[in-house]
């Protein structure tokens, strides 16, 4: 028996229906990404960065307490800030990223305090040169831009409020926030 | 476990200086009689399975109470009693060598040649001792403390620089 | 004479222009449908459902920059990839497409496409040494032993074919197989078929028997230092080679033009439906199946297909001698 | 070039020129997985010797990890094995976590386990794939590919990344499961088991396949841990050396499932062995899945856990601090960490991962070692290749399952 099976290719049969079956009825997994369809990340992906834009000063929420520049690990975060000499108010004059360097591990959401940063769900950025991927201040507020128009209003990133994190683990304003 | 030790301490007295309990029961050995201590925990009891060796560098460590500076920590398993045992040689900079166990676990061989890569640990009976995962003109150590995260430009790499300058001289 | 040489010359061209799209087009199947077979869309940029990507391929190729690596021996490696072509494709204009249709009739006509396929393989074996690299050298080496070990197992099916057939001229071999109670060979030469199919797709190279090649042991094989143009020529011969094989395979075992019955108008049309089965057989089989290792290539080669090859063959000769 | 291999010259003179055939195999090669370089002494098509160079994929996680605190050390831990990084992320947190003296809550455990899983199918159908690949199958790549395909999209829903996932923090995980998730992995876990049939109808009995994989790179038990195999190809020669039935962590202690073994050793039996995880590592999802809803709502990190951003010093706190301007908060500093040394080790999808690491009381670790399968089983490709073609050297390295990033670290 074995050696009749053996003669007439049983189990090589058996493979070469299994590729047939799978081309006459089995439907292509793959798609046809950008002209027929754009995947959607899940909520959550970390993607393009960018600073959120307050609606009411036009201007980021960055206290500068550079909590995000320490705990970057690629150390790709660039913070330059002054000081108010009266009321000790700190005010950012520069903030860079450079998304080169950047590892996307989400920690600078994680730990900022106000939710200035974010790591949106937009992924589909490309540069021609370096300096297109080093994203400077005015360049982090318009991502946001780009970024919340395709987005419900209140926009709520995971990582800003992480799920199952205890409350005391989050600074105060974080608590209470239900989303910019 | 407690048997082992003791059974230890008692036949090599002159191999080991000290036993701590810390996550794993730690034997800080001398250099000489360590391969005698090794194939005896091999071959008599059952340590057949090297899972690491690995080098530290102790230079300016807060909570240091001994003078070398490195130490090779070996962690050796018992596949059949379940037993993690962990071994530390101490290796002072003047004399920087140790024992190889390539001759006892295969394992060893490319484990002792990263560790001479990156500590600058000479094994001796090791068959092939040379640079692993650094270039082999590289200079120094990299895991040495004193050797800088970053280096300056005039400590480049020798033969990258050349090349830099190769690139340079045709464009 | 002269009406007859131009006569000649529209159907050689005719002949060679079919046979172009064929192969062009072969690769555009192939990768189609092996993408479907794995769940995947296949090629679909160029044109609709991307049927224009074989004349991109092409366009592509012929731009590309033709590179000649250091220290290859410059005139073989130069001729080598039309050797492969020219052995290749010259097959085709043996092969009786219709009762009316032949290029050249020739009464060797078996013969001689043997030995064209057996002298393509030295565009192979010599690409392999010319091109001055250890992968290329180790696939022609391959090559050689490969072409070597599973020409005999072919000729000796095919031979099987020709003493029913009483002939070696093709045109002669399909009406003799008209002419035989059973229509096809197939049926009685079931065993040379098999021997036969098996050896053709190690003759073209194909997986499971794509050792010259191996593209995850050595590479590319014998053409990894090919590029551009010289690279298409050599794809071409292998699809070329493929075109050929499974028209012999049609004409000497599936009975040619004839079919359960007459299509008006298109008189190849019985024909092409068996020569598309069996080059589908060949992509189908490279979507399914692993690759073979060298020793147990020329294993199944000598101690499997050879000795079966030689029994039918007796067993031929013996009923043939008996009825 | 020669310099590489231990080689007995061969005597080389005028009359009798016999110069070994050497073949660089590597670092770009379609089948070596990344850049491993192998210099090879051939006769014939039989390697005779060989020597594996690794190094090229360097970037010196041990020496980085040195100037980064725990946390973001686990970042770094997602780039070496990047196939299955929760696994080294868990490796990386548990050490950390011996080292603190931390105790995850349950529901963190359950958690980690499950990704843990995921990652070893993921890694075991990556392996399949090229394995298959490798060997020629080329069907086989794409339909493990359509399976791994969505568990990375579940990975994508848990924590926002595909490969590099950072998904485990010190004291537990980032974040929780949404029901959204469970439900997704319910399915994956209903599905998954018939589409394995696919592959093994393709090439489980196979003829071909059984002629390249039978008998090829047999390895004794004995040898087998003589070289520090660890994993699957241990387990494929017989020896059920488990980390996570012999020092059980996370939730592996709770789940039932069975550590499968081979017999012979072979490139074979190694092949059936992680055919029979995937199954199990589907069981023990489905086992977790079934305890989350126990832990609903509990806490996913540790009470005493530190924080993202592990403070450089901090000072004890005085009796009666007085906040007054001008004046130094002035205390004695404590360590941020308990100093001493921890090691742990993970069953990771390729083998045994050991984290070592040594504190010093501040913020970053003294010493990080990491002990990674990769560069144990490279080291044993000599040994496993001798006497055998070039057609199973690929073979080898695949049944291997090698990713360059681990060894080279």
């Amino acid at each position: 028996m074995r050696i009749l099976e053996k003669a007439l290719l049983i189990e090589i049969l058996k493979g070469l229906a299994l590729t047939l079956r799978k081309m006459l009825f089995a439907r292509p997994v793959t798609i046809q990404y950008y002209d027929k369809v754009r995947p959607v990340p899940a909520s959550g992906f970390r993607g393009r960065h960018a600073l959120v834009r307050d609606e009411n000063t036009r201007d980021t929420l960055c206290i500068a307490c550079l909590r995000c520049v320490k705990v970057c690990p690629s150390r790709c975060i660039n913070i330059e800030y002054e000081a108010d000499p009266e009321t000790k108010k700190r005010k950012i004059v520069k903030y860079e990223i450079e998304a080169l360097r950047c590892v996307y591990c989400g920690y600078c959401e994680e730990v900022c305090p106000v939710n200035a940063i974010v790591l949106t769900e937009y992924y589909e950025y490309i540069g021609f040169k370096r300096e297109d991927l080093f994203f400077d201040k005015e360049r982090l507020l318009k991502n946001w831009d780009e970024f919340i128009v395709t987005q419900k209003r209140p926009y709520l990133n995971p990582f800003w409020k992480p799920r199952g994190i205890p409350e005391k683990f989050l600074p105060a304003k974080k608590r209470q926030f239900t989303g910019v | 476990m407690e048997e082992l030790l003791n059974e230890l301490k008692e036949k090599f007295s002159s191999v080991i200086i000290e036993i701590q309990e810390k996550d794993y029961p730690t034997l800080i050995c001398k250099r000489n009689g360590f391969l005698d201590l090794m194939k005896y925990l091999k071959d008599e009891k059952g340590f057949k399975y090297l899972i690491d060796l690995c080098g530290a560098d102790y230079l300016e460590y807060k909570y240091k109470n001994f003078e070398e500076r490195f130490e090779v920590v070996y962690h050796l398993y018992n596949l059949d009693n379940k037993i993690l045992l962990r071994l530390k040689v101490r290796v002072p900079e003047k004399d920087c060598w140790q024992y190889s166990v390539t001759p006892l676990w295969r394992t060893a061989n490319w484990f002792e040649r990263e560790c001479y890569d990156m500590f600058g640990i000479n094994f001796k009976g090791h068959p092939n001792l040379k640079r692993i995962l650094m270039p082999d003109d590289w200079e120094g150590h990299p895991l040495r403390k004193d050797y800088p995260v970053y280096l300056e430009e005039e400590q480049e790499w020798k033969t990258y620089k050349e090349f830099k300058e190769k690139i340079k001289e045709q464009s | 004479m002269l009406e007859k040489l131009i006569y000649f010359l529209i159907a050689a061209i005719t002949l060679l222009v079919i046979a172009l799209l064929h192969v062009a087009y072969l690769t555009y199947a192939e990768r189609k449908v092996i993408a479907r077979m794995q769940q995947r869309l296949g090629p679909n940029r160029v044109g609709p459902r991307g049927l224009l990507q074989p004349i991109a391929d092409m366009l592509k190729l012929l731009t590309k920059e033709d590179l000649v690596p250091y220290g290859v021996d410059k005139p073989i490696f130069y001729i080598a990839p039309f050797i492969s072509l020219v052995f290749a494709g010259t097959g085709v204009a043996l092969i009786p497409l219709w009762e009316k249709f032949v290029i050249s009739n020739i009464n060797v006509g078996l013969l001689f496409i043997l030995a064209l396929s057996s002298l393509s393989a030295y565009g192979v074996i010599l690409s392999g040494w010319a091109s001055n690299s250890r992968y290329a050298f180790l696939g022609g080496l391959r090559a050689s032993a490969q072409v070597i070990s599973y020409e005999i197992a072919m000729s000796l099916a095919l031979l099987s074919v020709v003493l029913m057939a009483g002939s070696l001229n093709l045109m002669d071999i399909v009406k003799a197989q008209i002419s035989s109670p059973y229509k096809v060979y197939l049926i009685p030469q079931i065993i040379a078929f098999y021997v036969f199919i098996i050896s053709a797709i190690a003759e073209c190279n194909r997986i499971p028997f794509d050792l010259p090649e191996a593209e995850t042991e050595l590479v590319a094989g014998y053409f990894v230092e090919y590029s551009a143009i010289r690279f298409a020529i050599f794809y071409l011969a292998e699809y070329f080679g493929m075109v050929v094989m499974s028209a012999l395979a049609v004409t000497c075992f599936l009975g040619g033009w004839i079919g359960p019955f007459e299509v008006p108008y298109i008189p190849f049309f019985w024909f092409l439906i068996k020569l598309y089965f069996l080059l589908f057989v060949y992509i189908w089989v490279r979507a399914t199946l692993p690759r073979y290792r060298y020793d147990q290539l020329m294993g199944l080669g000598w101690k499997v297909l050879i000795p079966l090859g030689i029994i039918n063959l007796f067993l031929t000769a013996f009923l043939k001698l008996i009825f | 070039m020669a310099t590489y291999l231990e080689i007995n010259k061969k005597q080389v003179n005028e009359e009798k020129w016999e110069e070994p055939f050497y073949l660089n195999m590597g670092p770009q090669h379609p089948s070596t997985h990344g850049v491993l370089r192998l210099f090879l002494e051939l006769e014939g098509e039989t390697i005779v010797n060989c020597a594996p160079i690794i190094g090229y994929l360097h970037r010196g996680v041990e020496k980085l990890g040195e100037t980064l605190n725990y946390n973001q050390t686990i970042v770094l831990s997602d780039r070496m094995d990047y196939i299955a990084s929760a696994a080294n992320n868990t490796a990386f947190a548990l050490a950390f976590e011996k080292l603190m003296g931390l105790e995850v809550p349950k529901r963190a455990k359950l958690l980690r386990t499950i990704v843990c899983e995921m990652a070893r199918i993921c890694n075991h159908l990556l392996w399949l794939a090229t394995h298959a690949l490798d060997i020629g199958a080329m069907t086989v790549f794409l339909y493990c590919f359509r399976d791994r395909e969505w568990l990375l999209n579940i990975y994508e829903k848990i924590c926002g990344a595909r490969l590099t996932h950072t998904y485990v923090r010190v004291g537990g995980v980032r974040q929780d499961f949404t029901q959204e998730i469970i439900d997704e992995l319910y399915k994956f876990t209903e599905e998954f088991p018939p589409r394995i049939y696919d592959y093994e109808t393709l090439i489980d009995v196979n003829r071909i396949w059984l002629k390249r994989t039978k008998g090829v790179a047999v390895v004794p038990a004995e040898d087998a841990i003589n070289l520090g195999l660890t994993g699957p190809v241990l387990r494929g020669s017989g020896v059920p050396y488990d980390v996570r039935k012999f020092r059980p962590y996370d939730a592996y202690g709770e789940v039932d499932f069975v550590v499968p073994t081979g017999k012979n050793g072979d490139t074979y039996d190694r092949y059936r062995v992680r055919m029979e995880e995937l199954r199990q590592a589907n069981r023990i999802i489905r086992q977790c899945l079934d305890k989350l809803p126990e832990t609903q709502g509990e806490p996913v990190v540790a009470e005493n856990a530190p924080d993202l951003l592990i403070p450089e010093k901090i000072k004890k706190p005085e009796p009666k601090p007085v906040p007054k301007k001008g004046v130094i908060f002035k205390g004695e500093e404590i360590p941020v960490v308990p100093p001493g040394e921890a090691f742990a080790s993970i069953e990771s999808p390729k083998g045994e991962l050991a984290v070592y690491v040594i504190s010093d009381g501040s913020s970053r670790p003294w010493r990080l070692r990491v002990r990674t399968p990769s560069f144990v089983h490279i080291s044993a490709i000599p040994y496993m290749a001798k006497n055998h073609l070039i057609a199973d050297l690929i073979a080898i390295i695949g049944t291997l399952d090698i990713v360059l990033g681990d060894s080279d670290r």
